[in-house]
C-alpha cells in the first residue's frame, strides 16, 4: 500500500495533520493543550480571550441534545494578561511536538481586538485567530461583528494593524451571506478563514421545570447537527476567496474531515467531538482518513482539496 | 428525543446529614458506578455536580457551602429535582479487602461504595474522618455496609480524636488491605497516596474540580495536569 | 384522571389537535391530505404553488442525514390553476372532519403573490400560508423574500390586499434578526407567523464521487437537527409580535410538541418527523402529549403556551 | 456519520437481459426483502428507483427508457455504483404454494422473490410474460427457482403466444394455488387482482410510481388512494 501523509500548510506554517482543536474546547490551559496535540492535532486553539477577564455565564452553560452540544459559556476566559502566562507555557510545551499554537482573541468593540493582540504578542502564539462569531453574547454586546460585514472588516484591520502574524477569522453560518462577510474581512486583510462558530442561537426547554434550560437561554450549536450547514459555508467561501479555510462544525469521523476538505477546506477544526469520542478522537480520525487515501489511491491531503467542485 | 438533557423527578425524603447537611433521596432511578456524579441544575438558577450516595434511588449528600447548595439545603418532599448523568469514571469494584477512607463531604461516594463492595461480599474496612462530630456524614450508611468502621475527629467531639489519615495508616501497617479508596479534601489524597506507594497497596481516589460542562469538553476542570476531573475522573488511579 | 383536550384555536378557526402538516410534505394531493386530516391533523398544508407550473430540480431532491432531512424539492408544483381543483377537492374530503385546510404560496417577485392567490381564491382554503422563505431557489431567484424586512413585508401585503381569509407567513431561520422580519410581516397585515422554515442551506457531499449530493447542490435542513433553533426563533418571535405562531422544525414527539407550545407557539407544525415515525406520527404524538399534560395536570393546551417565559 | 446516505460500490458484471436490458452485479451487501427498492444515484445526474433482483450481492435489472437507464446501460465492471435503501414494503413470503405473475420489467422484483421462495422449500410456479421474446427478463433465473415456468409472449416469439393473465387465470382454475404475487403494469395488476377475488386467493402487488424522495415525505409518489408507493408500498395487497 501507498503511504500516506495527513501533513497540510497553513499560511506557511506546517501542520503534522489536518486536524485543529477548536477555540473553546479544552482550551483554557498549558496542559490540556500539550495533551490534545500529544493525541494527534496539527494545531491547537487556546480560549478565545479578551483584554479584562470574564466570568461567563452561570451554569449550564454546554449541554449534549441529541444533535450535539449547545453552549452558551459566555466567553469566561482569564484576561490577556493571565492568557499570555498560559500561551507562553504551552508554547514551551508544543515546540518539541511541533504543533504550532493559535491565539483566540475576543473584544467587547471592534478596536479592542488590536489592544488583546498587542498584549498577548510578547506570548508570540503562531497565529491569532480573531472571534467575531461568539452568538452567546448577543443580550450583553448586540449580533456578533460577522453578522455584518462593515463590522468584521474593521475588527479584522484592527488586528491586522496589531501583528505580523498570520491572521485567521472567524466567521458565523448566522447570516444570510456569509461570502460576503468573508471577502470583507480578506480584504481587511485576513491570512485565512475558520468556519463555522456555533450555529442558531438555539434553546432547550425543559418541559417540567417550564423554562429554557441554559442559564444563558440561548446558546450556539455545533457537532453533527451543524455539519451540512459548515459544509456548504466552506464550499461556498472557498468560491468566494482566495485564503485558506478552517473548515470546522460537526467534524466527527476521518471521512467527516474529508468532506470538508473536498468542500475546500485546507485543515479541519474539531471540537465537539471531544465529547461523542474523547480524548483519542485525533488519533482514530486519522487512521480513519487514512484508511480513505488507500482506499481512494490519494498520497497527500492536499489532493483532495476542493475535489467537491468539479474540474 | 426528549426536549432537555435533564432526568426530572421528585424529592422524597430529606434526611440530616451532619449537623449542617442533608441526605436527598428522589425516586428518580438511575444505573450508576459509585464514584460518579451528576450535575444537579437549579432551574433559572445553577447547575452544579454532586457525587452520588446511591443511584437507585438516585440519593445525594449535600453541605451547604454557597447558594446553590444553600437552596438543597431547604427541599422538601415532593420538590423537583433535575440531575444529568451519571458522569465520569467511578470506582473499580476490584478490592477483594477494601479499605475505604473518607474525609468531611467525600464521605459520599464511598458511602455508596461501601454498599457497592459490601452487596458483592467483600469485608469492608472504613476509616471516616470528619473536622468534629457535626460534620461528620452517613454514619449510619457506613455502620450498615461496613465490617469495621474507624471514626476520626479533629477535635475529639466523635470517635478518635486525630486525623482519618493516621487511622488508615496504622490499618495498611496492620496488613490485611488490598485496594485503598479514598475522597476528601486534595492534602489528604497525597497522603494517602503516599501511603499507598509506601506499603505497595494500589489506591483510587475521587477528586473535586471546577466544572461547567461535566462532559470533557469546556477545560474548566483540569486537575493540573491536563487531566480531565470530569471524564478521566472523578476517580483516578493514585 | 383528568380529560384533557387537544383543541387549539387559530386566527378564530378551532383545530381539533395542535398538529398542522407542514407545507411540502405529503401535500401533493387530496386523497393524502384527507389521510393525514384523518390520521389526527389538526390543519394541513398543501404544497406550496406558484402562478404557473414547476418542474422542481432534478433528484436527489430530498436525502436523510443523521440529523434529520435535506432538501431541495425546487418548489415543484403543477400551478395554481391545477391547485385550485386539488384544493376543492381537499375541501370536500375535509369538510367532514372538521379539518382546515392551508393553501401554501409561492412566488417569483413580491408582487407574484397577489396573483397566485386571486387565482387559489375559487378554491375557498380555510387560510394562506405566505412562502417568503423557501432557500432552495436561491440559484434561481437570489435570497429569498423572507431575508430582507421590506422585501417580506411587500409579499405579506401583496397577498392581504388579495384576500380577507387570515394569512400566515412562513418565516426562515436563515437571518441575522428573524423578529425583525416577523414584526415587518405583521405590520403588512399577517395574521399570524409559522416559523421556521429549513434550515442553511446544508450541502452533503459524498466523498467517493467527490460531489455534492443533492443535485441542486445545497437544501434545506430539518428535522430533529433544527429543533434548538426553530424553538428559540419561537420563542424570540411571541415577545415580538402579538399574532398567534404555528412552530416547526424537528418537532418529532409529543414532548417536543410541548416545548414548542411552552415557547410560545399556538399549534405545531409537523413535517420531517413522517420519516422517521410513518403516518401514524400525529396520533403517537397526541398520545404523548395527553400523557404528559395528564402527568403535569394541564386541561387543555393554551394553559402551557407561553409557560418558559416565566411570570 | 458517514457523509452520504449512499452506499457506494462497484460493477461486478454486466449481463444482458432481454435484447436491451442489462443485469447489473455489484459487490454491495444489502440485507432486504423481495419487492424492496433502492434509489440509484447516478452522480450529478439524477437518482431514480430500482427493484432488487438480488440483495447480496445487490442486482439490478435495468430496462433502458431514458437518460438514466440508457445511462446504466452503458456500466463496466469496475465502475462505481451509489444506492440508498433498501426502501418500502416488500413482499411476505406468506405462500406455500406460490403463484408468480410477471410482466415486462416486473420481471425483476419477482426472480428476487421466486429465489427467496424456492430457498424456502416452497414449490415455486410462475407466469412469466412480455411483449416479446426479446423483452423477457431474468428467464435463467426463473428456470433455476421455479418449479413450473410458464413463459407468454404477446406476439409468440417465444413461449405461448397471448397475455400472461390468461395463464394465470388457468392456473388458478387448476387450483393448487395458495398465493399469486404479482408485478408489472397496472392494467394487468388490476387484472390479477380481480382473478384473485374471484378465485378467492389472498394476492400481493408491487405498483410504480413516479418517486422522489423514496422515503415517504415528498408525496409525489401517491398511488391515487393516498397510499404512497414509496413507503406504503410498492408491495400492496390486492
Ligand atoms: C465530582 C464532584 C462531586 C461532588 N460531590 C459533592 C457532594 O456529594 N456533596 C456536596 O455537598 N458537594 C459535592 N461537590 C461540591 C459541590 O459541587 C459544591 O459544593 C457546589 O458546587 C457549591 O455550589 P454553591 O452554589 O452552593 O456554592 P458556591 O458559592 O458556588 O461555591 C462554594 C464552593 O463550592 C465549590 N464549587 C462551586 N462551584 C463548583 C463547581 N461548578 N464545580 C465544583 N466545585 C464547585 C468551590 O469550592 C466553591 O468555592 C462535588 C464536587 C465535584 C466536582
Ligand atoms: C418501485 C419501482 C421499481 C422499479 N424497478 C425497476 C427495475 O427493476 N428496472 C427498471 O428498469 N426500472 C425500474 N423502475 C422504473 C425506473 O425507475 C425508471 O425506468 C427510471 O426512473 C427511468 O429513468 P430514465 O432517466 O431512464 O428515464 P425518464 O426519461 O426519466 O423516464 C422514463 C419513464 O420512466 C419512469 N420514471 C421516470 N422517473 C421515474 C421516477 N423518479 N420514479 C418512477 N418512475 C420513473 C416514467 O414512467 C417515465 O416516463 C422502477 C420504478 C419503481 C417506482
Ligand atoms: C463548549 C464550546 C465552547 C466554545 N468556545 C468558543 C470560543 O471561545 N471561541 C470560538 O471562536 N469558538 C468557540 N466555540 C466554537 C467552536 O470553536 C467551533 O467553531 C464550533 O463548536 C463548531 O465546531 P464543532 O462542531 O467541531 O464543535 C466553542 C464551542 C463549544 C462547543
Ligand atoms: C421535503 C420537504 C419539502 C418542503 N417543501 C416546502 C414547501 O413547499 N413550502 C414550505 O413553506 N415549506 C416546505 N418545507 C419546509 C417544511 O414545511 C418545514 O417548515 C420544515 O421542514 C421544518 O419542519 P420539520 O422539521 O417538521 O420538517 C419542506 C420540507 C421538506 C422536508
Ligand atoms: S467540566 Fe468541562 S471539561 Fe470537565
Ligand atoms: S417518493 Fe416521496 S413520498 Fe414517495
Amino acid at each position: 500500500m501507498r503511504d500516506v501523509g495527513l501533513s497540510v500548510e497553513l499560511c506557511g506554517v506546517r501542520l503534522r495533520t489536518p486536524f485543529v482543536l477548536a477555540a473553546g474546547v479544552l482550551g483554557t490551559t498549558a496542559a490540556l493543550l500539550e495533551r490534545v496535540a500529544r493525541r494527534g492535532a496539527g494545531a491547537v486553539t487556546a480560549k478565545s480571550c479578551s483584554v479584562r477577564p470574564r466570568r461567563g455565564h452561570p451554569n449550564p452553560t454546554v449541554l449534549p441534545w441529541e444533535g450535539g452540544l449547545i453552549n452558551a459559556v459566555g466567553l469566561a476566559n482569564p484576561g490577556a494578561a493571565a492568557m499570555v502566562a498560559i500561551l507562553a507555557d504551552t508554547r514551551r510545551r508544543l515546540a518539541p511536538l511541533g504543533v504550532p499554537l493559535i491565539a483566540s482573541v475576543f473584544a467587547e468593540e471592534a478596536g479592542g481586538f488590536g489592544e488583546v493582540v498587542r498584549i498577548l504578542e510578547e506570548a508570540e502564539p503562531d497565529f491569532y485567530e480573531v472571534n467575531i462569531s461568539c452568538p452567546n453574547v448577543a443580550e450583553e454586546l448586540g449580533l456578533p461583528f460577522a453578522a455584518d460585514p462593515v463590522q468584521a472588516a474593521r475588527a479584522t484591520a484592527a488586528v491586522r494593524a496589531a501583528t505580523r502574524r498570520p491572521v485567521i477569522v472567524k466567521l458565523s453560518p448566522n447570516v444570510a451571506d456569509i461570502c460576503a462577510v468573508g471577502r470583507a474581512v480578506v480584504d481587511a486583510g485576513a491570512d485565512a478563514l475558520a468556519a463555522i462558530n456555533t450555529l442558531g442561537p438555539g434553546m432547550l426547554i425543559d418541559i417540567r421545570a417550564r423554562t429554557p434550560v441554559l442559564a444563558n437561554r440561548v446558546g450556539g450549536l455545533s457537532g453533527p447537527a451543524v455539519r451540512p450547514v459548515a459544509v456548504r459555508c466552506v464550499y461556498d467561501l472557498s468560491r468566494a476567496v482566495a485564503v485558506p479555510i478552517i473548515g470546522m462544525g460537526g467534524v466527527t469521523t476521518g471521512e467527516d474531515a474529508v468532506e470538508m476538505i473536498m468542500a475546500g477546506a485546507t485543515a479541519v477544526g474539531v471540537g465537539s467531538a471531544f465529547y461523542q469520542r474523547g480524548m483519542g478522537v485525533l488519533e482514530a480520525m486519522a487512521a480513519e482518513i487514512r484508511a480513505f487515501m488507500q482506499e481512494q489511491g490519494f498520497g497527500c491531503v492536499s489532493e483532495m482539496r476542493g475535489l467537491a467542485h468539479g474540474a | 428525543m426528549a426536549p432537555s438533557p435533564h432526568r426530572a423527578g421528585r424529592v422524597v425524603r430529606v434526611e440530616p446529614a451532619g449537623h449542617r447537611g442533608v441526605t436527598i433521596v428522589s425516586d428518580i432511578r438511575l444505573s450508576a458506578r459509585p464514584g460518579q456524579f451528576v450535575m444537579l441544575w437549579v432551574p433559572r438558577a445553577d447547575e452544579k455536580p454532586f457525587s452520588l450516595v446511591a443511584d437507585n434511588p438516585l440519593t445525594l449528600a449535600v453541605v451547604p457551602v454557597g447558594p446553590v447548595t444553600g437552596r438543597l439545603q431547604q427541599l422538601q418532599p415532593g420538590d423537583p429535582l433535575y440531575v444529568r448523568g451519571p458522569l465520569g469514571r467511578g470506582f473499580s469494584l476490584d478490592g477483594q479487602r477494601p479499605l475505604l477512607v473518607a474525609g468531611g463531604s467525600g464521605a459520599a461516594p464511598l458511602a455508596f461504595l461501601a454498599s457497592r463492595l459490601a452487596a458483592a461480599g467483600r469485608e469492608v474496612t472504613v476509616a471516616l474522618g470528619a473536622r468534629s462530630a457535626g460534620e461528620l456524614l452517613l454514619v449510619e450508611r457506613y455502620q450498615a455496609a461496613a465490617a469495621r468502621l474507624w471514626i476520626t475527629t479533629e477535635d475529639g467531639s466523635a470517635g478518635e480524636r486525630g486525623l482519618v489519615v493516621s487511622v488508615a495508616e496504622r490499618l495498611l501497617a496492620n496488613g490485611g488491605c488490598d485496594r485503598v479508596y479514598a475522597c476528601g479534601p486534595v492534602p489528604m489524597l497525597e497522603r494517602v497516596a503516599a501511603l499507598c506507594r509506601e506499603y505497595g497497596v494500589p489506591g483510587e481516589a475521587s477528586y473535586e474540580a471546577y466544572m461547567r460542562c461535566g462532559i470533557g469538553v469546556c477545560g474548566s476542570c483540569d486537575r493540573g495536569d491536563g487531566l480531565l476531573v470530569c471524564r478521566d475522573g472523578p476517580v483516578f488511579d493514585l
